[in-house]
């Protein structure tokens, strides 16, 4: 990302997830993304970020970082990265629709959320880093 | 996110309004726990204060309708709109639960 | 700097002053620094950052970054870096206190406040990134 | 930051309150500026509601200070306090201005 990017590392805790969110909703409401998206853009920012803290580090402590730069009239350009376990979210499968509400598995929405809500979602290993980035809003429904 | 319980005869109404997201759907779940382990069997959660659900909060929607389901009672929705109506609807979940318009509706089915 | 690190990222500018100050304070609350030490902090992030700003990139845009981390009871442990001009600031001269009012240059006075309000500064040049550190609050008065 | 003028006879007084920093000390440059230019020989500085200086601010008591001195005039100091008196003391700039406890007392010696 150039250098008009903005970019926060905390903790990857679930408490941290506020702070993320205002971090990169400052910068939607900068690039003047609608206001009616932002809660959106919230939830990505929740699914990933619960993720990379619930699943990344199973020793416990790390770290989840996030960037962001204008993309545009109303873009932005995201960018999250932990230092966790290889993991591209990308693989993860859909979740099965077909089954009825008493075998409905409990979890396996977040990935799909995130993936319905932006747009160019693209995973890449970076040396030790996870880096996940995409465009939001997404296409539109 | 705030949570107020109702008892409405055959059923207990549970109006969920403000963010539900990792941080606080537990307690959802647990104030719905609450009523089943006393013989509650039917819960009408009224969503229409609801400005926004993650996937931990449709997790525990999930859990507590499959909870009420194994012993013969239902979750029914009402209220939803909105983003959280979105996000049912995208994860599929509408088709998996009763959803109608406001609680009397939902009562009026049991 | 371990995983308890926070770190921010944002454009080297007069304007990022007041968000990295908030950063920082919200860390140093948590670490129980003084709350009467916290404009000293302030005033400290403000001189290393306006320089920066000021004089770290010469051709326009780039990026300042502030890390802290708690260290010890009531202690932060802060970086503060920039990908600008190769620039140790502890080679400044101190100011000449011996010049009269109208002899007195206007400038050289951020530096020296800096080194007096914090505890083992140093710097180091790391790739193509300038690195101060310190510790706050000082050694006290 | 927040500065309030008014004249007193030999002297303008100026206020500042809040905090002077990197993005507002240039508003008491031009504030004094502006008394200099009409004339103004000698500017008191009331600083008691003053929270925060930085070097910023420094810069611009210095050149206000070197502009009434090229004239013959002078800047006073008064009701410096907390944070902005350590760092005149730091800087060692309190040994450059002449500064009092009240406005009065400055004003008193003109
Ligand atoms: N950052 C991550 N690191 C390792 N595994 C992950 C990560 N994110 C997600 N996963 C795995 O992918 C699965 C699907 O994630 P998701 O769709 O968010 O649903 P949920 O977390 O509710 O199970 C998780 O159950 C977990 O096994
Ligand atoms: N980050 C930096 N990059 C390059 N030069 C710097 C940097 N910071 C400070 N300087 C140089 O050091 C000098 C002293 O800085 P300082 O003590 O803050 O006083 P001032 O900025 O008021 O002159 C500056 O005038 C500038 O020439």
């Amino acid at each position: 990302m150039d250098s008009a990017a903005r970019r926060l590392t905390l903790p990857a805790s679930v408490e941290s997830v506020a702070l993320f969110r205002n971090f990169v909703r400052s910068g939607a409401v900068a690039a003047e993304v609608p206001a009616d998206e932002l809660e959106k853009l919230d939830l990505v920012l929740e699914e990933i970020l619960v993720n990379i803290a619930r699943y990344a580090y199973p020793a416990g402590n790390g770290a989840a970082e996030v960037a962001f730069a204008p993309d545009g009239p109303g873009k932005l350009y995201v960018e999250i990265s932990d230092w966790g376990n290889d993991f591209n979210p990308l693989d993860v499968e859909p979740p099965d629709f077909s089954r009825g509400l008493a075998e409905r598995p409990i979890g396996g929405l977040g990935v799909f959320l995130v993936r319905s809500l932006v747009s160019n979602i693209a995973y890449r290993r970076e040396e030790d880093r996870n880096v996940l980035s995409f465009g939001f809003p997404g296409p539109g429904e | 996110m705030n949570i107020e319980t109702e008892e409405l005869g055959k059923a207990v109404l549970v109006k969920v309004s403000g963010r539900m997201d990792a941080e606080n759907s537990h307690e959802f779940e647990q104030a719905c726990e609450q009523w089943i382990t006393r013989g509650t069997k039917h819960v009408i959660a009224d969503l229409d204060g609801l400005q926004y659900v993650s996937s931990m909060g449709l997790r525990s929607f999930l859990s507590v309708a499959q909870k009420l389901q194994s012993d013969s009672g239902s979750l029914l929705l009402c209220g939803l709109h909105g983003l959280p109506r979105q996000v049912f609807e995208l994860t599929r979940l509408i088709g998996l639960f009763q959803v109608f318009d406001t609680s009397q509706q939902a009562l009026a089915t049991l």
